[in-house]
């Protein structure tokens, strides 16, 4: 195994990506994953630098080990290992209750304040487009520390306002009059954190926990800043910028298409060479 | 303690009158009690509220069927095999169906609370999202919230008055008529044992006035009773009983089956226009009973999907790709 | 992955410090963590808050010795070995310790708000009693509800908004420092495997701040991990584990061994005064540690108490006849 | 076996009471019982003309069918044959969720409207004598259709006012001023019945639902209607008397006495000729 980076030519975006997120993880700590890449960065993370991560899945597996990758936080792979298999009034009591330090989630719009929908395109009551709705999104958001988002960039999804807001950022909406408020003001004791990242195909993007406002944290190799801003609706703080995203290394390369992915059923593989 | 709880597939489906709430055992595309959505669907069943904790291939069948007028609940789809509820999103477009979004745990704490006895949950959930946005009440809008089945309020917010712990979200209890479970196992007398992940199926069961619970297999009751602290659902709570083998397929069973991938995303495929859904329905629902459904599937394909028992998944099959 | 959560018996009882709220696994007189019972009595811990779901054998324990300055629970006795608890009886009618009284199912409901996040539960249970007598809210008389650890409120009454339900008790969730269980097996990691009933174990143990699990064996993680179905607590919700055979004697455990109905009778007869109980603390806890205290019972007595593993009690002794 | 009934030198109190408790049972019924004489009244009824009642003990045993009787609701023994063995929250949430037909239950002191107190006597405040507590008696009580209580029958503990209302009966206390109103108005939609009976050492007793008083239904064999008047500290209306408690059965005695309780933990046997 290796742990030099990979080169550009050898990895993908996704791969990118996970390993990005995967990073986000402390050995220890308590993960709550949704379904696809989430779930592929956080057992990364279970196979590299945090050995001892507990995985919550909300279908009700706790502290599980699967070998290979679920194909859905239901599927029976994710009992494999678990310290306990039961259900999801178990899985989201553990997180109301306060257990949870991160949750990895992915979203289909964002806005500058890190409020994700992931419910419809256009008006509510009008919509273009209906989405899969909420699921748990906004739940493991709220009960969690810290929320870590993996979406795919494009401008129209990186916007002002997000046609609904399905997952709470750090400004949301006080009802009834839905004006908009910081998340510590609104969740009162309630409050844990919120958004601590948002990993697209073009960077890492962070919030100021004052103003609640996005700001581009590291881009990833081969864009600037000036192009990831123009990727963003909303006015993008570029000025806190850290530079360039790691790559991957070979060893988690490794990891995902020999270990957990083999079939590439979330990780499509570069063809090398 | 005879076996009088046991039905025929057809009398499950004829329980379910038209009208009826509805809610169902299993998670997005695992555990669903898909051969008794078919038999629905053959019986031409319309007007049913579905409140669930997820929407799933199920709900989409029936939704594409219209036998759904309003759905209660977070989320559609069949995971990675159609990534959002085709069927549904092509509905609330066009207005043909009522969808009422809640959070995720807050449809869980509302069966919850079913199953308790308690008329609503209190939860910290989702504050601050449109979920709660009061323009966004869609059975309140409709002139449905009657106070009787369906709350007179979405939600009400509310402060803790014993720990000044702040903002608390009530949430109504789901009250349904029917559950339609699918599980490994049941006794002659009704008793329920889950393997692997449960879900949110004790509570569905405890929360309907109706529980029907259909089975791989129908077992000796005394065999579930030597292990009382392994089984899932109390035989009192369970009303009526079918043995069904496969009866999940196309969703999957712990330690039996796998989801059936390619199946699911060709309906998917189908489902993107009505005319696609009414032809996929024809030629896999319509004219079939449950055993010339397996049959047209053929053994190959169910040999593919089964489960290694050492592994409780199938070593041959993963990812409909 | 390692097993740093093991502790003595003795660290057991250290980690709860005088002051502490504090509540066990168990129901009345079975699977009570009696080892650590009789371990912070030799270390002579002060002014314990208990909050149970229902006393029995331990808590006259830490009554008779003096270390329970507040007790907030809905029972306590020793089931048919002695009809209620003497020890606390004397002590209430001196006016030696507060004693806050709810329902069972208000105990119940209590601790799965607490282990559920919530800061209070709905239920319509007790109305009309006098267990809502205001007059009777002792830790309000005591002017101890801080609103902090103990809540501001006994209960409140409200009205259901949502089905028109009627009045609904809402009752504070039973916020506790500490949790100790005793139960079967304890994975290295701290997964919990209870067999038979497990009572409200998985509830305290999410409630506390902090939990303790006393088990009668040890066991390879991996050996639980193989049927993560059949367990009961998940390994990050135990801060700490030991091991002690016959920890929860004289009361009982499921598959392992009967209560020692005996004991019982003979502890209960010396509590009906202070002097009696001190002779029995003497004789039984002080200058004893967990071996000696085995020794001291003796191998015919334990053998009387194994359970047939066939059924999971002793076919040789029944009711401390 | 013999299904005549035994003769007054063949049966103790204590098997008066449960075989009369036992025919409050039908079968198919789910009943909740407790500790002790309640526990031996509903497996005599699950052994003789109920075999498909559904026990449910409140430690978490649902639907048992134990081979002989337990110690407690606690014990090893309620798990034999059981449907399902949980916990309380199962047990409790299944009451109150409304399937439990008949509870059955102790009491130290009851009161006209059935009342019952099992927490202490004398003022609460400064109580004479300390009880046990409220266990699961008020809850069992508020949640089930009916109601069966067995207790010792001494004129102090047939009281016009119990030192503590423990467990609900027909008239109950309105808080917060504690006015006695009718358990219909309390209960509101939560309202599924009350007290049905109280089976004492001395007769049967059941309630006028409108008025909520007490009346003796039947007295045991041995006694008048006037003896047992005498032995309450109320009015206690005897004008509904319907004769004598059916005494146990040879059968019902053979089943308590070499079946469920042979060491005689709960009910003692009566020494035969």
């Amino acid at each position: 195994m290796a742990t030099e980076y990979a080169t550009p030519e050898e990895y993908g975006l996704a791969d990118l990506m996970c390993c990005a997120a995967s990073r986000e993880v402390q050995d220890n700590e308590v993960v709550f994953a949704g379904t696809g890449l989430p779930m592929v960065a956080i057992m990364l993370a279970q196979k590299t630098h945090a050995p001892n991560l507990k995985l919550i899945f909300e279908a009700g597996t706790l502290d599980g080990r699967p070998p290979e990758i679920p194909t859905s936080v239901g599927d029976a792979r994710c009992e494999m290992g678990a310290s306990r298999s039961s259900g999801l009034y178990d899985a989201f009591s553990i997180a109301q209750r306060g257990y949870v330090d991160l949750g990895f989630l992915g979203g289909a719009e964002v806005d500058e304040y890190g409020n994700v929908n992931t419910t419809c395109i256009g008006d509510y009551l009008n919509p273009e487009l209906r989405l899969t709705g909420s699921g748990g999104n906004p739940d493991i958001n709220s009960f969690a520390r810290r929320t870590v988002f993996i979406m795919a960039h494009e401008k129209r999804r990186f916007t002002p306002q997000v046609s609904y807001i399905t997952s709470p950022g750090w400004r949301v909406k006080k009802w009834p009059g839905g004006e908009l408020v910081h998340r510590r003001e609104l969740y009162g004791a309630a409050f844990r954190g919120g958004p601590s990242a948002v990993i697209s195909t073009a960077g890492v993007f962070r919030f100021d926990e004052q103003s609640g406002r996005m700001y581009l944290d590291t881009c990833h190799p081969g864009k600037t800043a000036e192009e990831i801003r123009d990727l963003c609706h909303f006015e993008l703080d570029i000025s806190r910028v850290q530079g360039e995203t790691s790559p991957p290394t070979r060893d988690e390369l490794y990891i995902i298409h020999d270990v957990l992915d083999p079939e590439q059923i979330f990780v499509p593989k570069v063809k090398k060479g | 303690m005879s076996s009088d709880k046991r039905i025929t597939l057809q009398q499950a489906a004829e329980i379910i009158k038209d009208g009826s709430s509805l809610t169902f055992s299993g998670f997005t595309i695992w555990r669903r009690p898909m051969a008794i959505i078919f038999e629905l669907i053959r019986q031409h069943r319309r007007w049913l509220h579905l409140i669930e904790v997820n929407g799933g291939s199920q709900t989409e069948f029936l939704v594409g069927a219209g036998c759904v007028d309003i759905w209660e609940s977070c989320w559609v789809g069949h995971e990675l095999y159609g990534k959002y509820g085709a069927n549904l999103s092509r509905k609330v477009a066009n207005k043909e169906i009522i969808v009422e979004d809640y959070s995720h745990a807050e449809m869980m704490f509302r069966f919850a609370a079913a199953a308790n006895g308690s008329p609503y949950a209190v939860t910290q959930t989702a504050l601050g999202t449109d979920l709660h946005n009061p323009e966004y009440d869609m059975l309140g809008r409709a002139g449905l919230r009657d106070g009787k089945r369906i709350a007179a309020h979405k939600y009400l917010f509310t402060e803790d008055p014993f720990f000044g712990a702040g903002s608390q979200v009530l949430v109504p209890a789901a009250k349904v008529d029917i559950a339609v479970l699918c599980v490994q196992q049941v006794g002659e007398e009704g008793t329920v044992r889950v393997n692997g992940q449960y879900y949110s199926d004790p509570e569905v069961a405890r929360a309907a006035d109706i529980t029907i619970v259909m089975a791989e297999e129908i077992v000796p009751e005394e065999y579930l009773r030597r292990n009382a602290d392994q089984n899932t659902i109390a035989s009192f709570e369970v009303n009526h009983i079918l043995e069904c083998p496969f009866g999940a397929h196309p969703t999957g069973m712990f330690g039996r089956y796998d989801v059936d991938g390619y199946f699911l995303k060709d309906f998917y495929g189908m489902t993107r226009t009505q005319e696609g859904f009414d032809d996929f329905a024809k030629e896999w629902i319509h004219g079939l009973d449950h055993i010339s459904y397996l049959e047209k599937l053929g053994w190959p394909r169910m040999l593919k999907l089964k489960a290694n028992t050492a592994l409780n998944y199938s070593v041959r099959e993963k990812g409909g790709k």
